[in-house]
């Protein structure tokens, strides 16, 4: 097979067989639907094309019936009409009523896609141009390709390093920008196993078109053996490396004597500001309490972090993000204060160390990545291995 | 040229004066609208060249034909070029300044140098486009947006923001000048119940001209300051928003649209009635119809941003008010299609594409329901199910109305028939060739392809080959009026002065009209579109 | 009206053309009183700006910043001698203004409570 | 006389629309910043030193004023009185750009530019990155105000050539009016940026 660069764009799911595409080979006139949300979003589509048919019939057949009946040769002399209220409130109050109706109908399923269940599953999705890179909790990266277990709930936490991108999976019906500086979540709940396109739906400059990928939905048992194989400790331990290397361990200590608040238990609770307002810990609050820490300051303590601003990248942002969360739930190890604290009044900036390995390709699956940039940017923490 | 012997040739504005000088510098509102005609043409063609680029360029889905660079400023191009510089002033800059004055009866616009000034703007604005263009292109698509635009495009962002920026106030001295005529230069007699509706719709959208303009001007200064001096309004990386980019961009840039539609809606009004030979069904409701989607039409900007990272509550409400903007056009629609209900109905060329724009805005209209409806947004938006619907209403509803306009008022504007047979096969082409380009991309776009890809998956390709083939029809299409109507002004018989016997002041003076429009100044007696009275006449307009 | 040019030619049954209240004009006098009213205001905002007054300093600051709008609008710039389209038009550009800034800022506030419901 | 005057106020005042709508994109972008940003806003203002801001309104006010006298002279047709009062405005005009050129380089050599000269002292509790934006807003906001003042001091400049020559009567003096009602917008404009800018919050200066 051609080993051009778009061929080597993710094949689709018909043709497994690997054959050259061919113009005609398929043409699908509808979405697959392999999501538990498509079917409700479909649902509401096909109601607004029947809507929109009928209205385009109707307006269409009244134009060309009347076009032929009141033909001049027919009817040489127009019949004055100035009007109808009647008829002006009907074509005001029904499609005023079928709009109310799409409304709500719309509402709803927004609703839906906007709001996870309580226990989904979480991967970390960081868009760069012009690649996807996503981060499983349990330890596994991987590029453009996104492994999830089939009929689970799926949460995407979702950020840009540059421009706004956007995770687009049509066979899911879910969309939504990815955003510099702050995180956006989707989630989903694939119902089919199959690889399905992931494109990059908001223009993020000249290989926009190449930041496609795919979404493989496998068996839990396969993911499970997937996640497990080749990983190399989980996200919440590189996020606790991190940790320990920042030296974040020396003022937040788990026995409530640090200068910094005790990270133990506070995901995911509201916490009570200095300035007396209150703000749910959620992974944004994590991430500006890392970048930006006299923002919020939790009350009873001084604003003496130093911002950590430039010096970690998202993807270590989201490694300590998901330490702290595991913190909260208590999945993870408290973090160790340094020998004596005073010895180290203020963390302070660390030097760039060696590389972290790149997400290497040893993975179960094939990865359909383009060939990872070779240099990355900024301070890196210790490699995992 | 006068066919008939015994009248003398009468002076008219295009007579009046000759050479280069009398046209640059002319203050009469006609001549200006001709200079817009002109300008606005060129800028169509070449948006529509862009237009060709990137359908030959989707043909395969591979993306050989152009470089991935060259594509996306191809698209940008195209965009910018033909929402700024062709939508916007088309119908309003040349019909509208062709016709408003003499529907009110008067001799110019308001402010007449000021009216120059607008064309002198656009065509500064314009050249400074063109000259970023020509310098390396601008790749941001025609939305700027940050942080790409402010911080990581290499291109000519900046330039072309000021192309924009400056071309912005061309508007704005249009709808104030609009505004002012309206109100304050009616002739004697011509209240506002009796006004054309053609009126009424220039007047809503000179509102919007007025009123949103400002703010994407001082944004795209924002943008350019951003990016000239590193400020941090708009960039995240420096604490900034990009949604509030996006929040001022939409609010002038979702009631341009309304710009581009309510005066095409204002000329299908008097199309459908002339050759219906009938007063305007509701048209107190047709005339508030234009003024509510006016105001409505700030309520809503937002919808644009459903996936960008707005609040789900703020979504809601942006939801609700986009679906009650809907309703202003419906009854439009309605109350076209009720105006031809007992008509006596002539299908010259005007009215088929007054026909066409009914159906295509019918379908641009009702898709954007779909886009209003949250839960389908989230799917349909960034797709090319956008694209094909603003397509419906830009180019099936918008230009086809200024096509429908152009044709009608042509005899008036050059005083000359074109020839019929080529118009209606002209009609049909683009009728067919619209249908054929963007109907496949609804169906592309809910199958997922996202818009500005420069290359897609291959299972998309059957339809982007019908949309292509649609295009070069399309083309065809658009080409042909340039043919005949050039051809019409040396070859052309004599229109009359009211070919179509159709009512309105600018009708009642001869053609070409007079440099001040009117021998002496009209006095309405009746409301508009008083098609019984005028049929009831002696037919004295027939002869030459 | 004895106009014989047509575009000045004003319909009289708009209702719009309103006679000009010749008879009791601005006269410098009122100039100067608004102008003093002006310096006061400015001397008041920038003496209560060093006091502590929390949450309420903008708002009066705002306040203050408005009447003092107000005067030049109405007296200098003499909308109170115009007609009523006059005021029709400046109002609705603050109508406009404020749809921006209230459906804007609809979005920010209500983004914190997205977590919540 | 008043039909052509009152055509040309309400050409006048929908231009003055406009204006509000694009300084008031800028407005906007304040507002949703300072929102989101209260700590930078209180910082950023109390580094405007409120003793310019306060002289630059009374200056910008007393321009207002001669304005006013200017259009009001104008009226009466008195060549005299139009030429004095807009030299007057006009040279009111030239203290306020030659006051905001005097913060504009305080802020400079304070390093208070961002993006050109940033490294400034004193931000407390503020994201330096938020300040920034708040300083951005100031000098764009600042700045094309200062660039209506330029515009109309060329326009005053114009009129006063021609009010020299004569040209203005009791019976036509709407350049005059006209330009005034753009002075006074402008006017307008900086009394609300006065306390946006630099009065948000002072109180802890003093």
């Amino acid at each position: 097979m051609n080993q051009d660069a778009h061929k080597q764009r993710p094949l689709t799911i018909h043709d497994k067989d690997g054959l050259r595409p061919n113009m005609w080979q398929n043409l699908p006139l509808f979405p697959e639907r392999a999501s538990t949300i498509a079917g409700h979003v479909d649902a509401l589509f096909l109601f607004l094309v029947a809507i929109t048919i009928f209205f385009t019939l109707l307006v269409a057949a009244l134009i060309v019936v009347f076009a032929i009946r009141y033909r001049k040769d027919r009817q040489p002399q127009a019949q004055q009409i100035h009007g109808s209220m009647a008829l002006e409130i009907t074509w005001t109050v029904i499609p005023l009523a079928i709009t109310m109706v799409i409304f709500v109908w719309g509402a709803a399923i927004y609703f839906m896609e906007s709001r996870p269940p309580k226990d989904a599953m979480e991967i970390y999705a960081v868009g760069k141009q012009w690649m996807w890179k996503f981060q499983h909790v349990e330890g596994p990266r991987e590029i453009n390709t996104l492994h999830v277990p089939i009929d689970r709930d799926v949460r995407l936490i979702m950020t840009s390093q540059d421009v706004i991108h956007d995770v687009f999976v049509p066979a899911f019906r879910v969309k939504a920008d990815v955003l510099p500086g702050r995180y956006t979540s989707i989630w989903f709940r694939a119902t089919k196993p199959g690889r399905y396109h992931l494109f990059c739906a908001e223009y993020c400059g000249t290989q926009h078109s190449g930041m496609i990928g795919e979404v493989v939905v496998m068996d839990q048992a396969e993911y499970a053996a997937w996640t497990q194989s080749g990983a190399d400790g989980s996200l919440a331990s590189t996020g606790e490396k991190y940790f320990q290397h920042y030296g974040c361990a020396t003022c937040h200590r788990a026995d409530m004597a640090g200068r910094g608040p005790n990270l133990v238990g506070v995901f995911g609770k509201p916490q009570l500001l200095e300035d007396g307002r209150t703000v749910s810990a959620d992974e944004t609050y994590v991430r500006e309490s890392i970048l930006n820490p006299g923002a919020k300051i939790v009350g009873g303590y001084k604003n003496i972090m130093p911002t950590f601003e430039g010096q970690i990248d998202e993807d270590g942002l989201i490694a300590l993000v998901q330490y702290v969360k595991a913190l909260g739930n208590g999945t993870a190890n408290v973090p160790v204060p340094v020998a004596n604290p005073d010895a180290a009044p203020y963390p302070v900036a660390p030097k760039p160390e060696p590389q972290m390995a790149k997400p290497d390709n040893n993975t179960p699956t094939q990865q359909t990545a383009p060939a990872a940039p070779t240099k990355k940017q900024g301070p890196t923490a210790p490699s995992g291995k | 040229m006068a066919t008939a012997a015994t009248v003398p040739e009468k002076t008219n504005y295009l007579n009046a004066d000759y050479g280069i000088k009398s046209w640059l510098l002319t203050t009469d509102h006609k001549r200006i609208a001709l200079l817009y005609l002109a300008s606005i043409t060129a800028f169509f063609f070449l948006g529509g060249f862009f237009a060709m680029l990137i359908r030959l360029e989707l043909l395969t889905p591979a993306g050989d034909l152009l470089q991935a660079d060259t594509y996306n400023k191809v698209f940008s191009m195209h965009g910018i070029i033909m929402v700024f510089f062709f939508l916007i002033p088309s119908v309003p800059a040349v019909l509208g300044n062709f016709l408003v004055p003499m529907m009110v009866g008067a001799k110019d616009l308001a402010f007449p140098r000021i009216n120059l000034l607008s064309w002198y703007i656009y065509i500064l604005g314009g050249c400074i486009t063109l000259y970023a263009m020509i310098t390396g292109g601008v790749d941001t698509g025609w939305t700027f947006y940050t942080p790409f635009s402010t911080t990581f495009s290499n291109t000519n962002v900046v330039l072309a923001a000021v192309g924009v920026f400056i071309n912005g106030f061309s508007s704005i001295f249009t709808g104030l000048n609009f505004i002012v005529t309206i109100h304050r230069m009616r002739a004697p007699g011509l209240t506002w119940n009796r006004l054309p509706l053609f009126l009424w719709s220039n007047y809503a959208a000179a509102v919007i001209m007025v009123l949103g303009t400002p703010v994407v001007a001082i944004t795209l200064l924002l943008v350019a300051f951003e990016r000239l001096f590193h400020f941090g309004i708009f960039n995240a990386q420096l604490g900034g928003d990009p949604l509030l980019f996006q929040h001022l961009f939409w609010f002038y840039s979702h009631p341009a649209v309304y710009i581009m539609i309510l005066p095409g809606m204002g000329v299908i009004s008097e199309v459908i009635c002339c050759f219906s030979r009938k007063r305007v069904f509701g048209y107190d409701f047709v005339a508030l119809a234009s003024i509510g989607i006016a105001v409505l039409g700030f309520l809503v900007w937002a919808h644009h941003m459903f996936v960008a990272g707005i609040s789900l509550y703020a979504a809601l409400v942006f939801s609700i008010l986009t679906m009650f903007v809907a309703i202003p056009s419906a009854i439009k629609v309605f109350n076209w299609t009720a105006t031809m209900y007992k008509g006596s109905i002539r299908l010259d060329t005007p009215m088929l594409y007054a026909i066409g724009f009914i159906g295509l805005f019918t379908i641009g209209g009702l898709t954007g329901v779909f886009l209003a409806a949250l839960g389908i947004d989230v799917h349909v938006t960034d797709t090319y199910f956008i694209v094909a619907h603003f397509h419906y209403v830009m180019v099936g509803g918008m230009v086809m109305a200024y096509m429908c306009g152009l044709h009608f008022w042509w005899p008036k504007i050059s005083g000359k028939m074109y020839p019929e047979f080529w118009s209606k096969i002209s009609a049909l082409l683009v009728f067919i060739g619209f249908n054929l380009t963007f109907f496949p991309q609804f169906i592309v776009g809910y199958l997922g392809m996202p818009r500005r890809y420069h290359a897609y998956p291959p299972e998309y390709q059957v339809l982007n080959v019908l949309s292509t083939a649609g295009a070069s029809v399309l083309a065809v299409g658009y080409l042909l009026p340039m043919i005949y109507f050039a051809w019409s002004l040396k070859y052309g018989p004599d229109a009359g002065n009211n070919p179509w016997r159709a009512a309105g002041l600018e009708w009642q003076t001869s053609s070409p009209p007079p440099t001040f429009n009117f021998d002496e100044t009209p006095v309405v007696t009746t409301e508009a579109y008083n098609y019984d009275e005028i049929d009831n006449q002696p037919q004295e307009a027939e002869v030459v | 009206m004895s106009h014989t040019d047509p575009r000045s030619l004003q319909t009289h049954d708009t209702g719009e053309s309103v006679e000009l209240p010749h008879s009791h004009g601005p006269t410098t006098k009122m100039f100067i009183a608004v102008w003093i009213a002006l310096l006061v205001a400015t001397g008041l905002t920038v003496l209560i700006a060093s006091i502590d007054l929390g949450a309420l300093s903008a708002p009066i600051a705002l306040t203050i910043a408005t009447i003092k709008a107000v005067l030049v609008i109405l007296f200098f710039m003499e909308i109170k001698y115009q007609t009523k389209m006059t005021m029709t038009v400046l109002l609705s550009a603050f109508f406009f203004l404020g749809l921006l800034l209230c459906l804007t800022m609809a979005d920010y506030i209500s983004r914190a409570w997205n977590a919540t419901f | 006389m008043d039909q052509q005057h009152e055509t040309a106020t309400m050409g006048m005042w929908l231009f003055l629309v406009t204006e509000i709508m694009f300084f008031g994109g800028m407005f906007c972008a304040y507002l949703v910043y300072r929102y989101n940003y209260f700590t930078a806003w209180d910082v950023g203002s109390q580094h405007m030193e409120i003793k310019w801001g306060a002289i630059n309104t009374v200056v910008l006010i007393c321009s207002s004023l001669t304005m006013v006298l200017a259009v009001h002279a104008a009226k009466l047709g008195n060549k005299k009185m139009i030429v004095f009062f807009l030299f007057l405005t006009i040279l009111l005009g030239a203290a306020f750009l030659g006051i905001k050129a005097v913060e504009y380089t305080n802020h400079w050599n304070a390093g208070e530019v961002p993006g050109l000269n940033w490294h400034p002292s004193e931000l407390g509790n503020a994201d330096p990155r938020h300040v920034a934006i708040f300083f951005s807003l100031y000098f764009c906001m600042t700045g094309m105000h200062a660039l209506h003042m330029v515009i109309g001091i060329g326009l005053l400049t114009w009129l006063l050539i021609r009010a020299q020559k004569g040209d203005f009567t009791s019976e036509y003096n709407s350049p005059v009016e006209m330009t005034g009602l753009y002075w006074h917008f402008v006017d307008v404009v900086w009394i609300y940026l006065f306390p946006l800018l630099y009065l948000v919050s002072h109180h802890h200066h003093s």
